[in-house]
């Protein structure tokens, strides 16, 4: 299996695409983000000291793991049953919640899905092939107030320049981007209704991303992970990170089995 | 379009079934920018081409500038700047129009030096009996030189609209669900690549193939009397 | 009678190369004027500034009055369009390669510029059109593109294209040499027949010696840019007193030696070729040329 | 004006990328494409077919494709190349086509009169294509193929792909820390165009010592061909 | 002496038109022939088919005793490469565009094929070009590049770099009607010194009679694909007996009338220009002509 030959080997080859604050190369070329530092931690474990990793576009993070390109993908990648299909997670380790970046002073007064559905001139931009796009869908809101974009940083110029009135993003990316003081003219829109899908709000769960045959590297992930996640250095990752407790206590509850059985 | 992306993953036929359709809607979405782009091209790039010929300084050498320019750096950035920077001048032109004048200005470069050779290629004979027939210089263009000068350009005009197809990709930067966009959405939704995208490759294919197959009939069709061929 | 072109000492240079040298030339309303010389004497230079196809640096020109300068002084091609189009308005020209527009039937060819630069309606333009396709027999062919013509028939519509204007001057750069030798004679009779009976002013650059002998007023031997020698045809073409015109003449006449007259029976081997052949063909030749 | 001149920085390790796949994908256009021109206008039975299917293939689908199938779909047949081997394979093959239609053309282009002299001097085909058809086709084929690099140039922006950090990648990677496309596009905007200017200098110095000395032109960098 | 060509019933076709139909003619070694008649007569093809430019569909050519056909009867065109190549070492062409190769020097158009296909050493066939350059008087251009040449400096660098080969026959296609008519001189006097220094069998395409004249053997008149007259230069040029070879005589000699002999003093108008020309010019140049 995989997890043999990268013991044989000495070293993993994990690939990441940049999304602060879930996984990103840092400019002096070390991997990190929630994605990149529990991957570690747990490969530690399993005796895997040495990680080489690859910055790849998101598209291509799953052809390159089936290729065998790199053995897996530290991403954060989200856990729903159409993906389980292809590929194989591990449990999740962070959980997200929507949140809606708006111009600032959110001049449209959004703070639902609903109030976007409800006020026919607001427009809304979501990252191409999330499941955002599914709950604006179930909201009811037309494609032709829906804009696809595939790179965050193009984001915020859709909201500044006028194209989009809001978009999708996930709690702990807005706090980030927010935080970092770069993004000028946006906020958070505050309050904000988390969606409900079919009866449920919608929480999605991330965790790293396997192959589908290497159902004994998963198993053995799965088993450091859960140790590791008592730990306090575990906590520490999510701190550091910036992402709320919550999200951490969400994700420990719920396995990617039970994620790809749709629950 | 965005809301038929649930798409059925239970086996590869019923993927690949699932998929061909949304292709096909993303190819007209492709095709038709193309053929946007192409029209901003020929009419922009014969416009320059005349301008180019101007005895000013004054108007050649910002012009030769300008084309140097658009021609020689990635269109991905030149759309980034006509979406995001000109509704900061209160121009906000919808993402496909967007797309399609950025491809067709680009293209406007290599256009506007097609049209120069072609209208270089008439003998100069043609432009000393006109002037010694006292016509006026845009009468010149209009009647005698740019008449003449398209039929030769027709296929080299061709080729640039071939060329746009296979450009139209890059406008999924600005959010336009073409064809390849499409077929990565997909990917990206199923962990499925390999499918869309060799469909979308091959439709490509039949597609450039069509439209080669269109061009050489259209010269076959120019009027063989009257034009001397080369 | 007054002259209807004046040269005063222009002066035409290309970059380096000065082909017009403070030159002189004047013709009278009506006269045939003849030029020959070398290959690269200024000839077509001439006929080309004329028809303001090329500038000109110093000196000035006159045509029907009007001078090519601005009033202000300014060259002609500083002068305004509108100056340049009051010029060329008395001014045709023919060419060696006859420049008809391709993508044109001949009709169109010939009724183009009278509508869109001298106003004529669509009417009157293809009745002025006929009547001259008449003149140069080709009534048959105004609905032929150019490339359905021979090189003659093509010629013949210039022609017509040209006077379809009525210009007051007519220019003839080499207006046969392009042409298959069997088809000179129907473009020579066009325009002999225009010389004889029109009193066109008509200034011609032509290979033609005899043509040029038996229609010209004057004949103007040209070399370097200058006018060498010039008179009326039959005692410059025959008696020339420039020894430059006589061994011109000479290499045209006798070593290209185009028609032998069908009683011409004394060969005339010129021995003045242009260039020393060292060695004879059997010498060069050797073995193989000797095994033939 | 510090903040560009600290992109201008980063973005030097996406050049180094992008001038080494750039140049080497080029070269390797020119001889595939000197390979196939020939074959083409020389109607060489069987290898003309082949050559056809591969310019067709390779001109009608599109680059981002072919550089997934290279690097992503033909491992799993068993064939793994490595990520430069992969980038530079398929921006050769793709521009290879484009560029064997310059060749085809400028050779076909070598008037009829040339090829009959050839032929009444007796010289074969072999000696007829290598020393008068290519010598007088060469020179014509120079400012084509000097377009056809700068369009590899800017093609090599779709090899990040396939993991390699080229110019238009580490853009991207700055956007993402930073937020601050329009100066960073600028940045990037410059330094293409800069690449480019190279490249043409380049070209036209090739040109000029191309051009044999009755045919060239007394600046080399002033003027288009 | 023995016949060096041979044509027999030779047929030859583009598309739907039939150029030459069951074509017999025959050359003797050393034999000086002019092949004279008009445009799309068929005059180039057969030099064409000789030099192996174009096929032919039926008849057969022996070129030295060597069928032009494979010994199993298969025509030249499916002939090897191997076969042609043989054949084409008897035969050189001149061509009427002199056809040099514009990116070698002089030196090397001549040395070309010489070093490539007869496999002389570089310093053998240099010295032999520079024998050839000398006969043809341009010795001192050796390191020129083509177009730095005159017209007719080419055409004597081709006949140089056609003898190099050391052919048997050598094909001319209007050799000098692509020149100036100064220049035609030079280019005429070095054939002619092949001509008669030298039993080179010569076949010639060209429009200068009186040189036709003066240095062939044999006139042949063609006419639609046929020789419809041939025989010695002062019968069939001075007294044709077929009317259609004194009609195209005296269209070529009459009209064109190329140079006028110093003497020639009466006008040769000739009256059978070929096109009709019902109106004058000063009918037909109405109101501004008659302003003029
Ligand atoms: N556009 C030009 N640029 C540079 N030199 C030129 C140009 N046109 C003509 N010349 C030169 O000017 C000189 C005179 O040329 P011109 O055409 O007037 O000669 P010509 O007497 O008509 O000769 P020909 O009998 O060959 O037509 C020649 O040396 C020629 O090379
Ligand atoms: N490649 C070709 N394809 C079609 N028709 C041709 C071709 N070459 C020659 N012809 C035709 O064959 C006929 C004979 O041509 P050829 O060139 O032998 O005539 P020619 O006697 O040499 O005439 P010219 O004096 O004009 O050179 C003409 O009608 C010509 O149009
Ligand atoms: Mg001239
Ligand atoms: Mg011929």
């Amino acid at each position: 299996g995989t997890l043999d030959d990268i013991r044989a080997r000495g070293f993993a080859r994990a690939a990441i695409h940049n999304e602060p604050p879930y996984a990103f190369m840092t400019p002096d070329g070390t991997a990190a983000g929630v994605g990149p530092e529990v991957m570690t931690a747990v490969l530690k474990r399993l005796g895997v000291e040495q990680i080489d990793w690859v910055v790849t576009p998101f598209s291509t993070l799953i052809p390159g793991l089936k290729a065998g390109r790199w053995d897996v993908v530290a991403a954060q990648q989200s856990i729903f049953p159409e993906r389980c299909q292809q590929v194989n997670f591990g449990n999740p380790t962070s959980t997200a919640a929507e949140a809606l970046l708006v111009k600032a002073g959110n001049p449209k007064k959004l703070h639902s899905y609903d109030d976007i559905k409800n006020d026919p001139t607001a427009k809304v931009a979501v990252p191409t092939g999330s499941v955002q796009l599914k709950y604006l869908k179930a909201y009811g809101i037309p494609d032709d107030r829906i804009v696809l974009f595939s790179n965050h940083a193009d984001a915020p110029e859709l909201v500044l320049s006028g194209r989009v009135d809001a978009y999708t993003i996930e709690d702990a990316a807005a706090d980030l981007l927010l935080r970092s003081g770069r993004v000028k003219g946006l906020e958070v829109a505050d309050p904000f209704k988390i969606p409900v899908v079919d009866g449920k709000e919608v929480i999605s769960y991330a965790g790293a991303t396997f192959k589908k045959e290497d159902t004994d590297f998963v198993e053995a992930f799965n088993k450091e992970l859960g140790a590791f996640e008592k730990t306090p250095d575990f906590a520490a990752i999510m701190d550091k990170n910036g992402l709320r407790p919550i999200s951490a206590k969400r994700a420990l509850a719920m396995t990617a089995a039970e994620r790809c059985a749709g629950k | 379009m965005a809301s038929d992306l649930n798409v059925d993953t239970s086996s590869t036929l019923a993927f690949l079934l699932a998929v061909l359709p949304l292709l096909l809607k993303g190819l007209q979405v492709t095709v038709a920018a193309a053929l946007l782009g192409f029209v901003v091209a020929a009419v922009a790039g014969l416009f320059f081409a005349v301008l180019r010929r101007s005895s000013s300084r004054l108007i050649t050498w910002p012009l030769v500038a300008f084309l140097e320019f658009v021609r020689d750096t990635p269109l991905l950035i030149q759309l980034f700047f006509l979406y995001y920077v000109l509704p900061q001048y209160g121009i906000v032109l919808p993402a496909f129009v967007t797309g399609a004048v950025a491809i067709g200005l680009q293209y406007s470069a290599y256009t506007a030096e097609i049209y120069r050779a072609g209208i270089e290629a008439i003998a100069k004979g043609q432009w000393e009996a006109s002037t010694a027939l006292n016509m006026s210089r845009a009468r010149i263009y209009g009647v005698v030189i740019i008449p003449q000068a398209i039929p030769r350009v027709v296929p080299a005009l061709g080729n640039c609209l071939v060329g746009m197809l296979k450009e139209t990709p890059i406008l999924s930067t600005i959010s336009v669900l073409e064809m390849l966009n499409l077929a990565v959405i997909i990917g990206d939704r199923t962990y499925q690549y390999t499918i869309p995208l060799t469909i979308a490759g091959i439709l490509m294919l039949v597609v450039t193939s069509v439209f080669s197959y269109l061009i050489r009939l259209v010269e076959l069709g120019l009027p063989k009397r009257g034009v001397p061929l080369r | 009678m007054t002259d209807i072109i004046e040269f005063e000492t222009v002066t035409k240079s290309f970059g380096a190369l000065t082909v017009l040298d403070r030159f002189d030339f004047r013709v009278r309303q009506g006269e045939k004027v003849t030029l020959i010389g070398p290959s690269g004497s200024g000839k077509s230079t001439v006929l080309r500034i004329l028809m303001t196809l090329e500038p000109f640096e110093g000196g000035n020109i006159r045509i029907a009055g009007q001078s090519y300068h601005m009033p202000d002084g300014k060259g002609p091609f500083r002068a305004t369009q509108a100056h340049l189009f009051n010029i060329r308005k008395h001014v045709g020209m023919l060419f060696q390669q006859f420049n008809l527009f391709p993508h044109m039937t001949v009709l169109r060819n010939i009724t183009e510029a009278p509508v869109s630069v001298l106003g004529l309606s669509k009417a009157e333009a293809r009745e002025r059109a006929m009547d001259l396709l008449a003149m140069v027999g080709l009534s048959d062919k105004a609905t032929f593109y150019p490339n359905q013509l021979s090189g003659g028939q093509q010629q013949r519509v210039a022609i017509a294209r040209a006077l379809a204007m009525r210009p007051k001057v007519l220019l003839f750069d080499e207006p046969t040499s392009a042409l298959d030798p069997e088809l000179v004679g129907e473009v020579l009779n066009v325009i002999r027949k225009l010389a004889e009976e029109h009193d066109l002013t008509m200034i011609m650059v032509t290979h033609e010696m005899r043509f040029a002998r038996e229609i010209s007023d004057r004949v103007c031997f040209f070399d370097k840019g200058r006018i060498v020698e010039e008179g009326p045809p039959d005692q410059l073409l025959v008696r020339p007193s420039h020894p430059r015109t006589a061994a011109f003449l000479a290499a045209v006449l006798g070593e290209s030696s185009r028609p032998p007259l069908p009683d011409d029976a004394d060969r005339q081997v010129s021995r003045n070729g242009p260039q020393p052949h060292p060695d004879t063909p059997a010498q060069v030749l050797g073995r193989a040329g000797a095994a033939a | 004006m510090e903040d560009m001149l600290g992109y201008l920085r980063y973005l030097a390790v996406g050049m180094k990328a992008t001038a080494t796949v750039g140049s080497i994908s080029f070269i390797s256009a020119v001889l595939i494409a000197l390979v196939v021109g020939i074959v083409r206008a020389q109607q060489i039975p069987v290898l003309k077919s082949v050559a056809f299917v591969y310019v067709e293939i390779f001109r009608g689908t599109s680059l981002l494709v072919q550089l997934f199938w290279l690097y992503y779909t033909l491992p799993l047949f068993g064939i793994t190349v490595a990520p430069l081997t992969a980038a530079c394979l398929g921006l050769a093959l793709n521009s290879g086509a484009y560029g064997s239609e310059i060749v085809r053309g400028a050779l076909l282009a070598v008037p009829k009169d040339q090829l009959e002299a050839a032929t009444a001097l007796n010289l074969n085909a072999a000696q007829t294509l290598w020393k008068i058809t290519l010598p007088q086709a060469a020179v014509e084929m120079v400012p084509p193929f000097g377009n056809l690099a700068i369009l590899v140039l800017k093609d090599t922006a779709l090899v990040s792909m396939i993991s390699i950090a080229d110019v238009a990648f580490k853009a991207q990677e700055l956007r993402t820390f930073t937020y601050d496309s329009a100066r960073i596009y600028t940045v990037t905007l410059l330094v293409y165009f800069g690449m480019a200017l190279i490249v043409m200098a380049i070209g036209r110095i090739a040109e000029h010592y191309l051009r044999p000395p009755y045919l060239r032109r007394r600046t080399i960098l002033l003027g288009r061909a």
